[in-house]
């Protein structure tokens, strides 16, 4: 990849995908583009891509570092060649049509020559007011990058401020700054369009009643996020801003500015604040100290996303933060203390409620930016009332204008798993319209040449990360480092920061070079999610990529004993030696390849299984849909209508149809899986089919697991005992079925939660509180009398859907909360369904006959077929029996097995428009991983020493694929290609005749010298 | 022995152990720093004299954490080392050491909590067990 | 006659023959020997003595038949080739001979396995059918294996043993038929219980003439107790119990087991008798050897002729 | 191939306890191929026996090598070096490894680690059953390729005892019957004619029976 500042004039003969928007939607659909082999262009305004997400200190659920997670997806990004990274450009113009665009571009000058600009910081230490970016609170971050690893990792000079260029430059002793920069226009022919170009956070200065801004210590949630943060103002410490000390009491307020009716106010909900809120509160106890006081003020806990209710449990029951179910109307501050008084009411209460806080947060949403409004006119696209892109239900990440798609929270307000999806299947859509150049090879070997380290003897570089204050406030990282430096063989030992910022990288870069390293060890986070990196670094100077060893000091030490830093550190250094006696056993390995089937499978032939393989057939792929049931259409065949009316009936029937008529898709109903085998790239799955259960192997290089959930049935308030009580869907199809019927009614009683967010299924099934909302629409629409109570516990109409909240409200729905530990009671006598509740506003049990009872009753996990699935595949699953991902956060629709990908109910409740989503996100991600000819597989292969083989058969025998022989030869060879790696016919040879490659037994057995001190 | 430290080698498999101790320190779970982990493909890969020399050179209690029954990535990895740990432990009860010493633990990729637990578990048990009888015998010296 | 033997003579003169045995003691007991020889005396033709039982030790075989031969009864030397090589067992047939004993069983004998001297060494030598040659040939050729010429050969009347209920079941028609080639004269068989398949093999037998060269005695062997009989059925290689005799014993009370053993074992001869091929009984009754008269008598055999 | 299994790991420590320095050598052949005396398994032992007398406080150095075949001389030879740096020598091949050690360094004690059991074949991984006694008379073009002398318990030359159960040896149900075998070898073969021959007293000569024996090739020897 190329920063591009010059006049790019592409010929149309190379089309290719312009993504506007670099944060990590933009920056995954660019990814998974050029992965796919098309190539794309990534415009942003600003000067470095990463987004919102870069600025966050962490992330739900896993409350990891986030930088730390992007990073090596925004260096991937800096490794592909068909790329095109242009920071600080704006599209003004474009022309054309789907598949032949022509876009005007224009980037503003930086100043500064990206190719030059080593990061030094030289400039930034002289004349910090020349530069330009105030990320968060301060004006002036500790550096003048963005962020420590961003990408590119270049300064940009803020011309309005300098006074004297000529001095700046004589600083810069790269001789990278340019006094004449001026913008560039571009004209590019393109295919396609990705809009990733997010929202903003809505700025609560204009809130009177919250301090208009004014008060020192009410900062919004992203303000919060970067005082936390390692790379932030603070440096990581957690204070008020009004006197640095730390608060002992933090409150949140929600919604503020979203799903209100005052002026200012949007009246969606934005979908993500309540995790992050609650986020916020769990990492200031965990992370700062636990008796922190934290306090949540909110109107619906909104978690709803996989596993999030478990979060909140966690928050509540673990961490002690408190909820309280209100809505705030006034902060006021002590002027002496700078402390804030929050006065509010609850249901129970009629009376007002006062409490000080030393700090609030004000959880704010998104609110589109006036340029992208001027953006979407510029590029004719629709908007909605809310001015998001306007989409349709079946085609969830089109824009009205063909050849455009549009993904992340310009398309609703959305969390960063969702955008990642929504970034897979909008990469997906826009590579369909533009053909993968398959004759280009993939060039990717523009590594120099390896040199040759056989004869030298070890020279090591040790570097070590301290991660923020991951690493790096636990242990102290200089001292562990010297403690290592003395070792024998080690050059250079040095601690570097964020080991896999951009700076930091080259630091490591210009040591090897300056020492003629041979042998690197990197101390820093897991091998699992980094080795990748590092290992590129190598490759980058000449070294084999497999000289370097990462030390875990994250995962593996400092993370999990922060409690014991003296004991953290001990083990560090420990972990280092290790690191360091292994590494110098290590060998120049190379890789093997083999190619890949360009099959695919899909399981499941539901709504997300067939547009999976629709999608995957479209772009050329021969694809084998299987189900075990008698026909497609799944879950989906018993839900009539979307909350927006959109007919689900005819939307499957045309699916189907187009299905069975395509001739890349071949259908298997009536089809069970019985074996798997193979590799990514490689699988073979054997199938038993039809009604003789006849056996066929099908050959294919990547899975799809659409297999769906289950609607959820318990026996609970009389379903199944009495026909005046029913579920959501039964309600579905009397709406449409027998409207007459429903339009009888005089009262119905819906209850919400049933067999969900309760112990056995404690996750809540997202899907409900619209589909209740959607009925009551519906029942209202046949008769306006009806009278409809809603028993519920939070309302979830998560985005857009709480206009419909809204809508039903005004329709004269009643709403009634109910707690978990007193539900309602559905009771029959003499023929007539009463429901008797705690209406906690009244204050009292209020008894409703009811015509209809309707249970809310969701999804729940189709248990016995994905754990038969799991078994078969070797893919993981969470508790609740559902798919589980290879990354919550990152990588939402692959699995941990390569090859692997799921989409819809499979992986967690949602609705139709979602399950499009990731279908069209596993297709764009398996296409990805298809459109490369071959699939390396490493260099962790097992090697035999003919001379000491005794041909003896025990690797033979022992291997579990088969692989070993005893050639003509007389001992035994294996196959690299076919070899998997696991070692056993390492450990089991009597001859000690075999090693495995990468593991050999002179590095493990070194690692146990480095351990305990014998170092020789 | 007051202070007793057990050094604790843990041969966890990349696909299942070392992933659950990478999980057991996202979410924090604390368990003993005693613990150091050595990454291998498979526990399959663990050979006994791995075992054996990590004793030897002055581990006081070794485990081998793979996948749970029926999980492992390459079919039948984790029953093989579970085989191969039983026969060290038969081997140092033979010559007079304590076959408790080492242990064959299986886990999911998910389980970042029993990774912390199992850790905290064996390294208790060493605890009991005492130091390495390599250690504590009069005369030791430096070997291997 | 090619010997002086009793049962050689009773066989010639057509009658049905009855032998029966008697284990020597575990200790230098004559007396011992004596009681139990007495019970048999005047109700059989042959007392088989055996040799080192089930592998454990006791008197030698040899020993225990000069006795016997002393009482005036007529003794069947067993011989094993577990425990001695050729050499030994040659020059105890010429002891044995030089005391007037004229009658011996050719066996390969039990595993020491299952005896009081697992450890022993294991010497098989010969194996039963090369004993019987042996055997042979110095009866007939006045021929020691090795070729040497014997002074004063032994005369022996050969048996061996055949367990017709032993795998594989095809095989065993034609091992007999191996022992007949070898010189055997007469063959003891393995304790008979399942008597369908035992009429099967005697089919077989006759069909192949052998019942015409050799002089078969049905084994026979009275169960004490409904227990012996399971252990017998469950335990003892090669052996064939049917579940319905095993029933019969538990049907009765503990005390009349006794009595219904005898009566399975005299209804047994009474229908082998009746088989084509049979030319008498064995009767072992372990431990038991009181009972030997009258299993005799009620099966019509008593009194003994004589020859 | 020669079959072996490691002693009993007290008897290996009795025999080395008076040494400070033991020189341990595998076999690259037989024992290796049946995992008793190989490469690795000189590895264990060694750390094993380190273990052991760690407890007990003493450092014993042990020097590991494993040669291509222990009953060559030439390779024994390549310990020469050693020698001098051990107290005595503890081998992990079989009897023939073991003597031809003891042969070549008559100073040294040799001790054998491993008992030396058969030869065999191997069933399936770690399996190894007898096949072979060495008669020196091979008989098994008469017995349908399985050896009555090495697999009968009894080694009867003229068909199966009447212990004889299901396929089964009376001395053990995991005990093939050897005869069985052979007679369904021979109904396979449609020998079974040959079966009723009387296969003679076997002539122990050419076995251990003869005395020690030994194999002369006069065009090679000369």
């Amino acid at each position: 990849m190329e920063e591009r500042n010059d006049i790019v004039n592409e010929p149309s003969a190379h089309p290719k995908v312009l993504v506007i928007g670099g944060g990590v939607g933009g920056i995954r659909a660019a990814l998974d583009l050029a992965e796919s082999r098309r190539n794309v262009v990534l415009i942003d305004k600003a000067y470095a891509i990463g987004g919102l997400m870069t600025q966050l200190d962490r992330t739900f659920p896993t409350n990891n570092c986030d930088l730390c997670t992007v990073s090596p997806d925004l260096s991937e990004s800096g490794r592909q060649h068909r790329m095109e990274l242009m920071p600080m450009t704006t599209l003004v113009d474009i022309q054309g049509e789907a598949g032949n665009f022509t876009v005007t571009l224009e980037t503003a000058p930086r100043h500064i020559d990206v190719s030059k600009c080593t990061a030094c910081g030289e400039c930034v230490a002289k004349y910090p007011d020349w530069v330009r970016f105030t990320p968060g609170l301060d004006p002036r971050a500790p550096t003048c990058m963005r962020y420590p690893q961003a990408t590119p990792f270049a300064f940009s000079v803020d011309m309005e401020k300098v006074e004297d260029i000529k001095a700046l430059q004589a600083v810069c002793r790269a001789e990278a700054i340019l006094s004449d920069d001026q913008p560039k226009t571009a004209t590019v022919n393109i295919a396609s369009v990705v809009l990733s170009v997010g929202a903003e956070l809505f700025d609560p200065a204009v809130l009177d009643h919250f301090g208009g801004g004014q008060l020192a210590n009410v900062v919004t949630g992203l303000q919060y996020e970067r005082i936390m943060s390692a790379s932030g103002p603070t440096a990581g410490e957690l204070v008020r801003p009004s006197d640095g000390v730390r608060p002992k009491k933090v409150a949140w307020i929600q919604c503020v500015g979203s799903r209100g009716i005052n002026r200012a106010d949007v009246p969606y909900c934005s979908s993500v604040c309540c995790m992050y809120a609650l986020k916020e509160a769990i990492v200031t106890k965990e992370r700062f100290a636990s008796d922190i006081e934290a306090t949540i003020f909110y109107m619906d806990m909104r978690t709803c996303g996989k596993d999030y209710e478990l979060y909140l449990n966690r928050a509540k029951n673990d961490y002690g933060v408190q909820l309280i179910r209100s809505r705030p109307h006034s902060i006021i501050e002590d002027p002496q203390t700078g402390n804030l008084s929050i006065t509010y009411t609850t249901d129970e209460e009629s009376r007002h409620l006062t409490e000080v806080f030393d700090m609030v947060v004000l959880s704010t949403g998104f609110r589109v930016q006036e340029s992208t409004v001027e953006l979407a006119r510029r590029l004719g696209i629709e908007l909605n009332i809310h001015l998001f892109a306007k989409t349709e239900a079946f085609s969830p990440v089109s824009t009205s204008k063909p050849g455009i798609y549009v993904c992340g929270v310009f398309e609703s307000p959305k969390d960063i798993p969702e955008t990642m999806v929504q970034a897979s299947a909008a990469a997906c859509m826009a590579g369909a319209d533009l053909h993968m150049d398959l004759s280009d090879p993939q060039a990717e070997d523009d590594f120099p040449p390896e040199r040759d380290v056989s004869g030298e003897p070890p020279k090591i570089g040790v570097f070590v990360c301290d991660c923020g204050f991951d690493i790096g406030g636990v242990i102290p990282v200089n001292e562990v480092v010297a403690s290592v430096a003395k070792l024998s063989d080690v050059v250079v030992a040095e601690s570097v920061g964020y080991g896999c910022s951009g700076d930091s990288m080259l630091r490591i870069e210009q040591m090897i070079r300056e020492h003629g390293l041979n042998r690197v060890v990197i101390g820093g986070c897991s091998p699992r999610t980094h080795e990748t990196r590092f290992q590129d670094l190598l490759r980058r100077v000449g070294l084999n990529k497999y000289l370097v060893d990462i030390v875990n000091l994250r995962d593996q030490d400092t993370w999990a004993h922060m409690d014991r830093p003296a004991d953290a550190a001990k083990k560090a250094e420990k972990l280092l030696r290790m690191g360091i006696t292994g590494v110098r056993k290590s060998r120049p390995l190379v890789d093997h390849t083999l190619p890949v089937n360009q099959n695919i499978l899909v399981i499941g032939g539901g709504v997300t299984g067939m547009n999976a393989a629709l999608q995957m057939a479209e772009l050329g792929f021969k694809v084998y849909l299987i189900d075990r049931a008698p026909d497609l259409g799944g879950l989906a065949r018993s839900v009539r209508s979307t909350i927006e009316g959109g007919d689900v009936s005819a939307y499957i029937a045309d699916l189907v149809q187009k299905v069975r008529a395509n001739d890349k898709i071949q259908v298997m109903t009536r089809t069970i899986i019985v074996d798997h085998s193979g590799m990514p790239g490689l699988f073979t799955t054997g199938v038993q089919s039809g009604p003789r259960m006849n056996y066929m192997q099908i050959q294919h290089g990547a899975a799809i697991l659409a297999t769906g959930a289950m609607p959820n049935r318990p026996k609970e308030y009389l379903l199944g005992e009495n026909d005046g009580v029913m579920t959501q869907l039964d309600l579905d199809s009397v709406i449409a079925d027998m409207p007459d019927q429903a339009k009888g009614w005089n009262q119905v009683v819906m209850i919400q939660c049933v067999g969900s967010r309760e112990p056995g299924n404690p996750n809540c099934s997202r899907i409900c509180c619209a589909t209740a909302i959607k009925n009551a629409l519906r029942l209202k629409a046949l008769n306006a009398d009806t009278q409809i109570y809603v028993l519920y516990r939070d309302m979830r109409t998560y985005g857009f859907s709480e206009d419909y909240y809204a809508e039903a409200r005004q329709a004269g729905v009643k709403f009634i909360r109910y707690q978990l530990d007193d539900k309602p009671v559905v009771a029959e006598t003499d023929g007539q369904l009463t429901v008797t509740a705690l209406d906690p506003v009244l204050g009292r049990r209020i008894e409703i006959a009811a015509d209809r009872v309707v249970l809310s009753t969701g999804l729940r996990a189709d248990d016995e077929t994905t754990e038969d699935l799991a078994m078969l595949f070797h893919v993981a699953r969470t508790d609740d029996g559902y798919f589980l991902e290879d990354h919550v956060k990152l990588r939402p629709v692959d699995m941990a097995l390569k090859g692997f990908f799921i989409a819809g109910t499979a992986h967690s409740p949602k609705n139709i428009k979602e399950s499009i989503t990731q279908a069209l996100a596993a297709a764009g991600r398996a296409q990805a991983l298809l459109a490369k000819t071959t699939i390396n597989l490493g260099a962790s292969i097992a090697k035999v020493d003919g001379n000491r083989c005794a041909a003896c058969l025990v690797c033979v025998r022992a291997c579990p694929f088969g692989v070993p022989f005893i050639n003509a030869d007389g001992y035994s060879e294996i196959d690299p290609a076919k070899c998997h790696g696991c070692g056993v016919c390492a450990a089991d040879c009597p001859a000690k005749a075999i090693q495995l490659m990468t593991f050999e037994d002179d590095q493990i057995l070194a690692k146990l010298d480095g351990l305990f001190e014998r170092l020789n | 022995m007051e202070n007793f430290e057990p050094e604790i080698v843990a041969f966890c498999c990349h696909y299942c152990a070392y992933t659950a101790a990478d999980m057991a320190g996202s979410k924090r779970l604390s368990y003993p720093p005693n613990v150091k982990i050595i990454r291998v493909p498979c526990t399959g890969k663990v050979d006994a004299i791995h075992i054996m020399k990590a004793l030897l050179k002055g581990a006081d209690g070794v485990y081998v954490a793979g996948c749970l029954e029926g999980d492992c990535h390459f079919k039948n990895g984790n029953i093989r080392a579970a085989h191969r740990v039983a026969y060290v432990q038969k081997m140092l009860n033979d010559i007079g050491w304590d076959g408790e010493r080492v242990e064959m633990i299986t886990m999911s990729a998910g389980m970042g909590e029993r990774f912390a637990q199992t850790a905290k578990e064996f390294t208790e048990k060493i605890r009991q067990l005492g130091p390495s009888p390599a250690k504590t015998a009069a005369g030791q010296a430096a070997v291997g | 006659m090619k010997t002086e033997s009793r049962l050689e003579k009773i066989l010639a003169a057509g009658h049905m023959a009855v032998t029966s045995e008697c284990g020597p003691p575990r200790g230098a007991l004559p007396e011992k020997v004596k009681e139990k020889a007495e019970m048999l005396r005047g109700c059989v033709d042959g007392i088989n003595v055996t040799d080192n039982q089930t592998a454990m030790v006791r008197m030698s075989s040899t020993a225990a038949c000069i006795i016997i031969k002393q009482m005036g009864l007529d003794p069947i030397l067993q011989m094993v080739t577990r425990d001695r090589n050729r050499l030994a067992l040659q020059s105890d047939i010429i002891g044995a001979y030089a005391f007037g004993i004229n009658t011996m069983l050719c066996l390969s004998g039990d595993h020491p396995r299952f005896g009081d001297h697992p450890m022993a060494a294991n010497v098989y030598d010969l194996d039963s059918v090369q004993l019987i040659q042996t055997v042979k040939k110095m009866r007939d050729e006045g021929k020691f294996q090795g070729g040497a010429d014997i002074a004063n050969a032994p005369k022996m009347f050969i048996g061996a043993a055949a367990n017709p209920f032993a795998d594989p079941f095809e095989l065993r028609v034609m091992r007999l038929a191996k022992k007949v080639n070898a010189g055997v004269d007469f063959i003891q068989t393995q304790c008979i219980f399942n008597l369908d398949k035992f009429e099967l093999y005697m089919k077989q037998v006759c069909d192949r003439g052998l019942h015409e060269k050799v002089a078969i005695l049905a084994g026979i062997t009275p169960m004490k107790t409904a227990g012996a009989a399971r252990y017998m059925k469950n335990k003892v290689p090669g052996m064939d119990v049917p579940d319905e005799i095993v029933k019969r014993m538990e049907g009765q009370p503990k005390e009349k087991q006794a009595e219904e053993g005898v009566k399975i074992a005299v209804e047994a001869m009474q229908r082998i008798k009746e088989m084509p091929g049979v030319r008498g009984f064995h009767i072992m009754a372990i431990e038991w050897e009181q009972k030997v008269p009258e299993i005799v008598e009620r099966a019509g055999l008593l009194p003994r002729p004589e020859v | 191939m020669i079959t072996a299994e490691q002693k009993p790991m007290q008897e290996i420590i009795n025999c080395i306890a008076p040494y400070d320095r033991i020189l341990l050598v595998g076999c690259n052949e037989c024992v290796t191929v049946c995992s008793a005396g190989g490469r690795k398994e000189v590895g264990l032992l060694a750390s094993a026996l380190q273990l052991h007398f760690l407890k007990q406080g003493k450092t014993l150095d042990i020097k590991e090598v494993t040669l291509e075949r222990q009953c060559d001389p030439e390779y024994v030879e390549e310990l020469v070096n050693y020698m001098d740096q051990v107290d005595a020598v503890v081998s992990m091949a079989c009897g023939c490894g073991v003597q031809t050690i003891a042969a070549r360094y008559r100073e040294k004690a040799v001790y054998p680690a491993v008992n030396t059991k058969f030869m065999g074949a191997s069933e399936r991984q770690g399996i190894w059953a007898e096949r072979c006694q060495g008669c020196g008379d091979c008989v098994l073009g008469l017995t349908g390729g399985i050896c009555p002398i090495a697999r009968c318990s009894k080694r009867l030359m003229n068909g199966p005892c009447g212990g004889s159960t299901k396929g089964k040896c009376e001395i053990s149900p995991d005990v093939d019957c050897a005869w069985q075998l052979i007679w369904d070898r021979m109904k396979a073969l449609g020998i079974e004619k040959r079966y009723e021959e009387v296969m003679e007293a076997k002539d122990w000569r050419t076995s251990r029976d003869g005395g020690p024996r030994k194999i002369v090739r006069e065009d090679l020897a000369s």
